[in-house]
């Protein structure tokens, strides 16, 4: 089996496993864990497509656009948890699914 | 110079005119009235004078001033004032016949309560009637003729309250106005093809000869038309029914419209225009003036005949001035235009004489009109039965003394005259007779025999009444005096020669023969209506002829049967068309607009608010389905999410 | 022969000996760097069991007393009757306790330590992990280290545990940003993350005598004192050794910890100031290369332990002398006075770079580091003085 | 090879472990061990660098934030209600999809091509030099999110 597929395999079940949790977890921060693993998911994939680029080139297009992912995954993180902490001080839950005040 | 007074023409009219006015509004009382009109009257009278003064100074001359009426655009109306002999003997018989009519009927209307108004309307129609005959321009003339008519429908309809007057005012206005029609056309006719209605214009009026010769082949025409206009105002045959009808108004009225003035309008016009009716002439004969002729000797037999069936006093008298009239128009077309006006001139004198009579006789008898019911007046009122006496004569043309006599004898030498045909001297020799028949039997009736019902207590009229009376018969003898053949002094004057006195023309052998058959016409009245009593001798003798006469020749019911009826039909199917046809069309309209605003009303309920409304119930519905998916879960929208995007992935595998 | 070169040649010959013995490529690689992680454990562990000893004497001395000479010749075996003492003594772990976390802490410490330690290059090309971004692995690998701390505290089930990592990680977190501005002007004059070619770059000599050493331009001076200070802290060491403050809260975070795992807690600390001290060398003070041109024969692993052990002292020294910082104080020194101090000395290297290096640039850097300092100075203390401290709680 | 299989099995055993774990704190351990174990297929990779970058910042800060917000909502109560299967569910069918994709896809199995290892000053130099302006932006996001964490976190003054 081509070693891409293998780490595109990986990097899809690390993505599933990130979607479970979010899907499946009612805690918010659970939600944010879920994320950050959907992310790494995605990075790993960058990197694994820029690293078996039939081209051989020294540009290193992949790991730039990680580092961004990175960057902005870290920024997001932050924000997300600042935000939980504010829901939790104002509603005293993190709960998600009694946090439905956007209700249609 | 000698234009300079006929700019100062239209203050004849002007007078009377404004004496009428000043009555209408201002003066109420009856003393004011009278005064104001009968000084109008004065001034009118004095001016018609020196105006005859002024044109008597040269043979055949004439006076014309025109000014422009009112311009629209480039095209300026242009009427006139008009002075030559014509006119000036007009003016001087209208003014000084208006002024004994206005006061005898000072005394005649005296109680009266309309006083004021009948005074205004007198003036008015003398004003109306001086400015018909001072006209230059056939429109101003038409103008003036419209409004005489106008005065006429007034003064037969004065009584308001009694139905029979008004129903002849409304008869003789309609009348009066179908000739006027034919006159109108005329006079469009006229303007059409020589583009000027102006008699005199220096040269390029109608009636010079530039004028004349634009005229050309529809010279007839315009004459026939114009004549229908005469026919209608002077009651010549077709139209001559309103005339006895018109004398339900007061007796001063009849005198002074009906006996001299306006029924002369209709000579006196084909006098005026006579040149378009003569043009083109052969031997003195034109189709015009035939037409002419005939209408004439038609109207005057049949004025004769039904005056001898008829029982009212006035309306007598009526039907002689038809025949009269018929007499001049058959002067004027055989061309004896001169003898036709002297004839109209002294017709008007004696006429306005013998209806005045008449109406002192029946002022005295307490307004009774039936000749039947009266009798025996010469003790009773003797100076109203000399000058109906005086009357009377002229009329049957007892020559010597008489004005009547000469001017028929010159008619009746014009028409013996005529290259036209024999017949209407012989037919006008039977009315001569005729004439003097009725007038006997007027006599007869009125004067002579017993006093009858109404006649008992008669009383000689008032001094006011009968001056006036004196003073015309007066003028009737006095005028005979400017006729005779011997000094022609007036026909001279009227054709524009000059007259010279000849007494061995006064014997005519015409005279002799109008003298045998007046004689004849006396003797048989006397001896007709020796005893007459409460019954007609001659419809003792021959009922139905009387009655065919009495019934007025069944003229008035033949028109009442024939046109009325049609007109009366056509105007019952107009109404129908209006009513079923043009009010049914809207009525269906309106019934369309209905149906159509039903159905709007209902596609609207029922389909834009039901529909609306459906459809808005619908999509709350469907907002509401759909709001349970937000059920703010945010794994729901997660998994939604998930979906979504594995979707996608399918499809672009699908696709790639 | 080569004394510099003698470790490297060793290692060599065994391995040699080892592919002869018929060993496949993967086999020896792993040995390799087999040996590399022992050779590090220990140099690095006797040097532990060294500085325990040492440090109390020192710190006696500055008391002006002995400190340990019952053990051993003059206490040199004070170490080996700790070590004893601390696996005799029985592991305590409370009952409701977060085992597993309570357990992992201390592993996580000392590989994170350790770690850090097979980065730096002791001796011309005796790097036991020789990696292009050395420096960055050096930062990575001293992450974990807040979470040990951490997992430690809140593992132990214990209020006063868990307020001791709190402070600790607080410190840390705050501190680990200057010490990465610290490094940074460094990188940025050197333009590599290996401290490999860093040491290289400073290998050169001016006028024979001055050492190229980046301790020595104005702004390499001051980054060295901002890293030294930084790194005192992320070691929790005296003036910032909050964490532990033996007389607030009995040993913070390492509280509920007895017998070998509280020893293996010191080891981690004393590891993690030999990196950062190793660091610090490597960085500023020149690595392996000797400080006057003409003593170079002498090894250079010989030159980087004196630079190490002269760091040691200091470190040493300064617990001897200098009092605990409060909390609040230490956050507030660092937010405004170390990092901003970092972003001048990157300004000032810049400047010193660009104006050639020379008199000029030097003269340059030294103004804006001076010009920096007066105004930072000045605002952190004047407000700060004597006020009321303010207590923030967390709800 | 049999190194990566392991690392791979770890590193999605702790996934896993932080995604069905009860306990909060396990749970966010177990994730710092899933950002090693992708650290390490970032070795395998030859991008140390953002390797050394992921360690760092996911291990270094996001665990530690991640970390602290479990402890400031601690006294929330964990409602032990059943794993909702509807979210398992997708997950599966999610990964059913994918992992369809990849294989479906006809990745040829090119060898792996041999790379000069990328020495860190090539990144620098690149990201200074096209890749300027995302730096800036990351960098102003980044304080954006710092200055907005901070507002929500902080409390009002009383």
């Amino acid at each position: 089996m081509p070693v891409v597929s293998f780490f595109l395999i990986i990097s899809a079940t690390l993505f599933c496993i990130g979607l479970m949790a979010t899907l499946t977890r009612r805690h918010a921060i659970f939600i944010l864990i879920g994320i950050e693993l959907m992310l790494a998911a995605a990075n790993l994939n960058f990197i694994v497509f820029w690293r078996y680029d039939s081209q051989p080139h020294d540009h290193p297009a992949g790991i730039l656009i990680t580092l961004f992912a990175i960057a902005i995954a870290a920024a997001e993180t932050a924000v997300g948890l600042a935000l939980v902490i504010a829901v939790y001080r104002h509603y005293r839950t993190t709960q998600v699914n009694s946090l439905d005040q956007l209700k249609g | 110079m000698n234009n300079l007074f006929v700019q100062y023409l239209w203050l004849i009219p002007a007078f009377p005119l404004a004496a009428s006015l000043l009555i209408l509004f201002l003066a109420r009382t009856r003393p004011m009235a009278a005064g104001v009109a009968i000084s109008g009257q004065v001034c009118a009278l004095i001016l018609a004078v020196v105006a005859f003064g002024w044109s008597i100074q040269a043979p055949g001359w004439r006076g014309v001033y025109n000014f422009t009426w009112f311009t629209f655009g480039e095209t300026a109306v242009r009427i006139g004032c008009l002075l030559d002999p014509l006119t000036a003997v007009m003016v001087v018989m209208i003014a000084l016949v208006s002024l004994c009519i206005f006061i005898f009927s000072v005394g005649y209307m005296a109680e009266d309560k309309n006083f004021a108004r009948f005074f205004a309307y007198l003036s008015f129609f003398s004003a109306t009637m001086l400015g018909l005959v001072i006209a230059n321009s056939l429109l101003s003339l038409f103008v003036c003729w419209e409004l005489v008519g106008l005065a006429s429908y007034l003064l037969i309809g004065f009584w308001i309250e009694k139905p029979s007057a008004a129903a002849a005012a409304k008869k003789a206005f309609i009348t009066t106005r179908i000739g006027d029609i034919g006159f109108f056309v005329g006079l469009l006719w006229l303007y059409g093809t020589c583009g000027t209605v102006l008699f005199y214009d220096n040269g390029s009026g109608c009636l010079e000869p530039k004028g004349l010769v634009l005229l050309g082949s529809s010279a007839t025409w315009v004459a026939l038309l114009i004549f229908c206009g005469a026919i209608g105002k002077s009651g010549q045959f077709p139209l001559h029914v309103w005339l006895p009808d018109a004398m339900e108004g007061p007796t001063p009225v009849s005198a002074l419209i009906h006996a001299a003035t306006m029924v002369a309008a209709g000579v006196f016009l084909v006098a005026r225009v006579y040149r378009i009716f003569s043009f083109g002439m052969v031997q003195g004969v034109t189709a015009a003036l035939t037409v002419v002729v005939w209408i004439g000797v038609i109207t005057a037999l049949i004025g004769a005949f039904i005056a001898l069936g008829q029982s009212d006093i006035k309306r007598i008298l009526a039907y002689s001035t038809v025949s009269q009239l018929g007499l001049m128009m058959v002067s004027l077309g055989v061309g004896g235009v001169a003898a036709g006006i002297i004839h109209l001139l002294a017709h008007g004198f004696f006429k306005a004489l013998l209806f005045l009579d008449s109406g002192s006789v029946i002022h005295g008898c307490r307004n009774e009109q039936d000749i039947r019911k009266m009798g025996g007046l010469r003790r009773l009122m003797p100076v109203t039965f000399a000058a109906y006496g005086v009357g009377m004569m002229a009329l049957s043309g007892v020559p010597l003394l008489f004005s009547g006599a000469w001017t028929k004898e010159e008619i009746l030498s014009a028409t013996q005259s005529w290259h036209g045909s024999v017949l209407p001297y012989y037919l006008m020799l039977l009315g001569v007779f005729l004439t003097a028949l009725y007038m006997t039997r007027q006599m007869m009736f009125v004067f002579f025999g017993s006093c009858r019902t109404a006649s008992k207590d008669a009383h000689e009229s008032p001094k006011i009444m009968t001056v006036p009376l004196l003073v015309l018969a007066a003028c009737v003898v006095l005028f005979s005096f400017v006729l005779t053949p011997a000094w022609p002094w007036l026909e001279r004057y009227l054709t524009g020669e000059s007259a010279t006195l000849d007494l061995g023309k006064l014997i005519q052998p015409i005279l002799i023969v109008s003298l045998v058959l007046v004689a004849g016409g006396i003797a048989a009245g006397v001896w007709i209506y020796r005893g007459a009593g409460e019954i007609d001798p001659l419809e003792q003798w021959m009922p139905a002829l009387f009655g065919f006469f009495e019934r007025k020749m069944w003229i008035d019911e033949l028109y009442d049967h024939s046109i009325l009826a049609w007109s009366l039909a056509v105007a019952r199917g107009m109404a129908w068309l209006d009513r079923q046809v043009v009010d049914g069309s809207i009525r269906l309209v309106g019934a369309i607009a209905q149906r159509f605003a039903a159905l709007t009303l209902v596609c609207d309920e029922e389909g834009i608010n039901h529909g609306f409304d459906g459809s808005c119930g619908l999509t709350r519905q469907l907002g509401s389905r759909l709001s349970v998916w937000h059920s703010g879960q945010i794994q729901n929208y997660l998994r939604a999410i998930s979906l979504g995007v594995l979707a996608l992935i399918i499809v672009y595998l699908w696709l790639l | 022969m080569d004394l510099d070169q003698i470790f490297v040649i060793a290692k060599q010959q065994v391995l040699a000996w080892l592919t002869g013995a018929g060993a496949s490529v993967g086999v020896v690689q792993v040995i390799s760097s087999l040996i590399n992680i022992a050779a590090v454990l220990a140099v690095f562990l006797t040097l532990f069991a060294l500085i325990s000893v040492i440090e109390r004497k020192v710190l006696a001395r500055i008391q002006n007393r002995y400190g340990p000479n019952r053990v051993g010749p003059f206490g040199l075996l004070q170490p080996v009757a700790d070590g004893i003492k601390m696996l005799i003594k029985e592991d305590i772990v409370p009952r409701r306790a977060d085992a597993i976390v309570h357990f992992i802490a201390p592993v996580v410490m000392c590989a994170a330590a350790t770690l850090t330690l097979c980065v730096i290059p002791y001796g011309r090309n005796m790097t036991p992990v020789a990696i292009d971004g050395g420096v960055l692995l050096f930062f990575a690998a001293g992450a974990p280290a807040e979470l040990a701390v951490f997992m430690a505290g809140w593992g132990s089930n214990n209020k006063y545990s868990m307020l001791g990592a709190m402070r600790a990680i607080a410190q840390m977190v705050s501190y680990e940003l200057p010490l990465l501005l610290a490094a940074l002007p460094v990188v940025m004059i050197t333009g590599s993350l290996s401290p490999d070619e860093i040491v290289a770059a400073q290998g050169h000599y001016s006028f024979g005598t001055v050492p190229h050493w980046f301790a020595v331009t104005p702004w390499g001076a001051v980054a060295f004192l901002l890293f030294f200070i930084a790194g005192l802290v992320e070691s929790n060491r005296t003036p910032f050794d909050l964490p532990e403050g033996e007389s607030e809260i009995v040993a913070g975070h390492m509280m509920e910890y007895s017998g070998f795992k509280y020893a293996l807690f010191f080891m981690a600390e004393y590891f993690g100031m030999f990196a950062v001290s190793g660091l610090g060398v490597t960085l500023f003070l020149g690595g392996w290369n000797s400080p006057v041109s003409w003593l170079e024969w002498i090894p250079s692993y010989i030159w980087f332990f004196l630079k190490l052990s002269v760091l040691l002292l200091l470190f040493l020294w300064i617990r001897g002398t200098l009092p605990r910082l409060r909390m609040d104080q230490v956050m507030s020194f660092a937010w405004k006075f170390m990092l901003p101090m970092a972003f001048v000395c990157i300004v000032a290297a810049a400047v010193w770079h660009y104006a050639g290096r020379g008199l000029i640039g030097w003269v340059w850097s030294l103004a804006i580091v001076v010009v920096a300092y007066l105004p930072l100075t000045k605002l952190l203390w004047t407000g700060k003085q004597f006020a009321v401290r303010q207590y923030r709680f967390a709800e | 090879m049999t190194l990566l299989v392991i690392i791979a099995i770890v590193t999605l055993a702790s996934a896993l472990a932080a995604a069905t774990l009860g306990n909060l704190m396990h749970a966010a351990l177990n994730l710092v061990l899933s950002f090693l174990g992708v650290a390490a297929f970032y070795f395998f990779l030859d991008a140390e660098f953002v390797g050394l970058v992921q360690v760092l910042i996911y291990v270094g800060a996001v665990a530690v934030l991640i970390v602290f917000t479990i402890l400031l909502t601690r006294r929330d109560e964990e409602k032990k209600n059943g794993l909702p299967w509807g979210g398992v569910l997708v997950a599966f069918v999610v990964f059913g999809g994918l992992i369809w994709a990849i294989v479906k896809t006809p990745i040829n199995s090119i060898p792996t091509p041999h790379l000069a290892t990328l020495p860190v000053h090539r990144i620098g130099q690149i990201l200074m030099t096209d890749y300027v302006w995302p730096l800036q932006a990351v960098g102003v996001l980044l304080t954006a999110a710092l200055v907005g964490a901070l507002i929500l976190v902080m409390e009002e003054k009383p």
